[in-house]
């Protein structure tokens, strides 16, 4: 086994990987960008490089800068955790060169697969049901325009490196092809270094199910159940459940069953996901295989009790996986919603700033897996995501109650965030009934707004603010303190004591 | 205490007797009462007791004003005398009727040149933070006047990129 | 189901019971004591009434008054928590007489079990097996010396109304018989209203092994599993694990099928706890039943995937259990250590005082229960537990790693804690072994002293502490900040923002 | 600046050199360098890097000394210097060998009474605290020559309940 690790990442899942590692004995190595010093994920580790400037192709995304860290620190393997370089074949390359390990697949699966329209090709090839679409990539206007017209609008412009809701366009009419996919490819070419892209059917109203696989270098490979992710704003998931309300036992097992074929066909190795559309007839299409742990992984640990982290570091040490299909279970229902730093008023704009501060859910089945902490800086270069809150409990309707619940004594002031946009799709009867699909957001909530349930209570909160002014005591309030004490920091706990 | 307080779009009156030594008060919001029992448990950390019911408020002090928190919302509260002082004029984070960007940004595409005539709704600029983009479009129909930037600038709120004089009236577009 | 419930106990199970209350959309009701006024489970509960003085008795033992407080509150139901009130069949009663639903077992049958030498008879005479010793309380020295010469010392002297360690003592030689039971009838006769003894065998290192079963008030009895709570200190458990080393599904199955047929010979409605000693034999004597909810019951909680709580308020309100016996399957392994404000290194020795700083652990697979915060006191009036930690795994030595990685997260500053204590135990080849006993702390740790292991990162500790002085800005230190400026806690936020 | 600071029972010798606008300094403990680079993370947490090194500290002022975190370990530090002026002679929590209560508690049970001659070790008080409950025995052997308290009465660490002249000395009880 290694005996340290480099976590070539940020923020929650920085933090979440470095806690399993410590727990198998693996000492741990941060990298930092300059906007990133005193975050969570450098405290978290036992050592910390700088990578250098903020902006990503100076920190994050340097394959060079990280090699170098990695060596320098004598860490022997990788781990990419999600977004930045997980799912460039280039830095899993290089990391193999360097003789370090990559956790991950290798990369020549990960290229195959990150191609998209190799991708489907492949699943063609393999039995595994693809959505109708063109299998090659095309800039070439005339031909785009051509093959949407053949396929029928609407029809979805797509990065053929894409992944996680980023480049992807759904176009309505011919009239706005060109500027999708013009906008698509460039966005493309920015985030993931290529910039081309291809067109598929467009389903109506579709669930998104993945299936999560396990694969071992000896040849072992099994799945572990589906994970429903229909619950989106502007193509990004900000809702997971497991099991789905859409499937039996039937349908999970023919899904489980088709994603274990699609990663065998391409020789997969480590933990990977399957996603597939599923249409309200019953239908389910390929769409791709993200070669890497995913933002919603917590919802399977939790029904399967399986640590994937732990996984994923013993199958890059070589090792076997340690039980069979049949002996994986799952048990209960598991929820997870995503918290960014976003506006969900205003288009789920981003709202980056500083964390002023910020109060952690906690109690029986709710796991809160997050990156910041109170003074912590929201930076303007990253995906914002703050955190996730993952419940599960003995049922549906359960879990649903309990993330409400969490959610309720979730606190992060300073940036706007979907805490309460979130508590009231939860609260909503769609979601409790289970009907969830893609577009589940644009259909319930096209214009949502807070409400005003909190109002009376904010109010009388900001005066007692007013009338208690400083605070620097426990207990009841008693007036404003007077001004003009020395460093009430330093001698809190004196005068605490002396109450 | 009186103050009128700025919560979303609103203004409310609220008035308040001081605590007394157990942290007790009584306020006023806009003719209704409450009786309010106050203990600090932490810097940030309220316990309200609202006619008998315990609740928990969060609470967060910056410059555009404080940050209060009651069960899982959120917002940000104003002083609306201070408010009007500085010149604050709304919530944080709506976008502007000008060409700027919501965020700090930085520009990926410029669709507009001096001279040109544009519609309302017009895409300009295309910008990206975070790794999305957003397009900004012209707020009215007018004539460009003034490009104030270019492709891989890093441009922040409040600039304004492109400068429209509006058609009809043919005012200062920096009132529009 | 009820609209309302009152807790009649503080701390973190208050917390803890509040939490699924809510969670099933029941309001709760706290009571304290004017030294729990701003406690946790104060701030926890829509409503709050003090009950009066510290002294137990004018608060969580007054039954008069906490029947008053859920009557002005309009609560239906009590949930009376561990400890305290929840085995005094005279406070069932007298619940049950106010026209409100005690959350626990019938008053007559928690009489009849809470009295031992009653349970032992019962259960001798359903075929349970019990430990040789008196069936009747005994308080006649020489009689109680007769016994003790015919059973063979050494014995053990325990208060027939007894619990949880409390009133119980070892006696190795007829010399000490007289002064152990007056002090064992003494603290009975304070702590549970009942001064009565008897006598038991006293069996060399036995495992304490207990299985966790519910009844519904519709005769639908069944177990869920056992709990090995072997490591104890002063007679009190203080670590407790799920599945127990010492367990094969042979005996599991027996050990489940006794638990089950002691709840029914005693008509038990409710969930409740058989305890038994297993000797190195695997011969298992039935020991007690605690007519509650055990300390260490989220063990159960996270190998089952079951909410206790939950279930305790269903079936107080009259819900038939929703599944059956061979419904209930458990998977990994869960451990959990108790936190309580207490000197490891001086006899465990209560330590109150001031909690000046608390932080919680989190993270994948670990849960805390806590009654504590930052700015807490810990009063010198009750049991003085803070929290309980608990780790869940793939299996046995993950749990362990994972329990001392949350350990090495947990900081509880002011007041003694057995932390490090708690870390090296889990750490020792007996513990990771399962070779434990109750004798298992006397024999492997029995004058443990702190190791110095952190003594030079305490001393750098202490270095940067005095060298950065007042703290009032985040992000890297830079010498002592000027003194006199007025009120940093107001204004932290602020000059943050202008950095 | 240099310190002698207080650990369990040792007293070691630290000087450093004020921290940099970075955050770092040299600090040498007796005799054995590290180079430390420090952040503030809040008021009672913060980070070092010790020689590269990352841990995480946390620290809490109280009249007694600092207490001070690391990896699940806590102790409470003293300035020597200070403790030493202020007469503090070692950490909280230990037996006095005096017949006090180690905690705040309640006097259950007298077993000593005026002129008893007592042995080492002889039970002489039990008090309740926390629902348990402690035997207070003679730390020397001696004669009793004053009881200073009452079954049911409430009692402090640093009371003497129980007053013993020492049977061989005869010296003063209070400095054995």
């Amino acid at each position: 086994m290694f005996g340290r690790i480099l976590v070539a990442n940020r923020g929650e899942i920085a933090v979440r990987i470095m806690r399993t590692a410590r727990e198998m004995g693996i000492e741990t190595v941060a990298v930092y960008s300059e906007a990133d010093a005193g975050a969570l994920h450098v405290l978290s580790a036992d050592q910390a490089v700088c990578l250098g400037e903020p902006d990503p192709a100076a920190s994050y995304l340097n394959i060079g800068k990280i090699i170098e860290a990695a060596r320098s620190t004598g860490a022997e393997a990788i781990h990419p955790g999600y977004g930045f370089l997980a799912e460039n074949p280039a830095f899993a390359r290089a990391v193999d060169e360097a003789g370090l390990v990559f956790i991950g697949p290798p990369a020549e699966v990960m290229a195959k697969l990150g191609d998209k329209t190799e991708a489907r090709r492949l699943m063609a090839h393999s039995g595994v049901p693809i959505i109708p679409g063109l299998t090659e990539p095309e800039t070439d206007p005339d031909r785009l325009n051509a093959a949407a017209a053949e396929l029928g609008y609407p029809v979805l412009v797509k990065a053929a490196a894409g992944g996680g809701g980023k480049g992807m366009r759904v176009v309505a009419a011919p009239a706005d092809l060109d500027e999708a996919a013009r906008t698509c490819a460039s966005e493309a070419l920015r985030a993931f270094g290529d910039g081309a892209v291809y067109l598929e059917k467009y389903l109506d109203r579709p669930r998104h199910v993945e299936i999560q696989v396990l694969a071992d270098a000896h040849g072992h490979c099994l799945h572990l159940f589906e994970r429903e992710c229909s619950v989106q704003r502007r193509h990004q998931k900000i809702i997971e459940e497991t099991p789905s309300p859409a499937l039996d036992d039937d349908l999970r097992q023919r899904m489980g069953a088709a994603a274990v074929a699609a990663a065998q066909a391409a020789g997969y190795v480590n933990a990977g996901t399957v996603e597939f559309l599923l249409d309200q007839t019953g239908n389910f299409y390929f769409l791709e295989v993200n070669t890497r742990l995913q933002v919603e992984h917590p919802v399977t640990e939790m029904i399967t009790g399986l640590d994937l982290v732990r996984r994923q570091i013993d199958i890059a040490a070589g090792l076997p996986l340690p039980f069979t299909q049949e002996q994986v279970s799952r048990r209960g229902h598991a929820i997870e919603c995503r918290i960014y730093a976003e506006d969900p008023a205003n288009g789920f704009m981003p709202s980056p700033g500083p964390v002023l501060y910020a109060r952690q859910p906690s109690g029986p089945g709710l796991r809160y897996d997050t990156g910041i902490r109170t003074g912590s800086q929201v930076p303007v270069h990253y995906d914002p995501i703050l955190g996730k809150l993952i419940a599960w409990a003995e049922d549906r309707p359960a879990a649903i109650d309990r993330l409400i619940r969490g959610l309720e004594e979730c606190a992060v002031l300073g940036v706007r965030t979907p805490v309460e946009f979130l508590i009231d799709v939860l609260k909503s009867p769609e979601f409790r009934a289970g009907r969830t699909h893609t577009h589940f957001i644009d259909e319930h909530f096209p214009s949502w707004q807070p409400g005003s349930e909190e109002n009376r209570n904010m109010l009388l909160g900001f005066a007692a603010d007013e009338l208690t002014g400083v605070k620097n005591v426990s207990g009841p309030a008693a007036g404003p303190a007077e001004q003009g004490w020395p460093s009430p920091w330093q001698t809190l706990s004196a005068w605490d004591l002396a109450r | 205490m009186d103050l009128r307080v700025k919560l979303d779009d609103e203004t409310h009156e609220i008035s308040a007797v001081p605590l007394d030594s157990r942290g007790r008060t009584a306020v006023d919001i806009a003719g209704e009462q409450a009786s309010l029992s106050v203990t600090i448990v932490s810097p940030n950390h309220l316990h309200l007791e609202v006619d008998g019911r315990g609740t928990d408020i969060f609470t967060a002090r910056s410059p555009e004003g404080t940050w209060i928190w009651s069960r899982g919302r959120a917002r940000l509260l104003q002083d609306a005398d201070k408010a009007a002082r500085r010149g604050g004029n709304g919530p944080v984070g709506r976008i502007p009727d000008k060409v700027t960007p919501p965020t700090p940004a930085t520009v990926v595409r410029l669709m507009a040149e001096v001279g040109q005539q544009v519609e309302a709704g017009q895409p300009l600029v295309v910008v990206s933070a975070m790794k999305m983009e957003t397009t900004l479009s012209a707020p009215y129909a007018g004539t460009v006047t003034a490009v104030n930037t270019q492709p891989e600038a890093r441009v922040n709120p409040g600039e304004i990129l492109v400068e429209i004089e509006p058609a009809a009236t043919g005012g200062d577009e920096e009132e529009s």
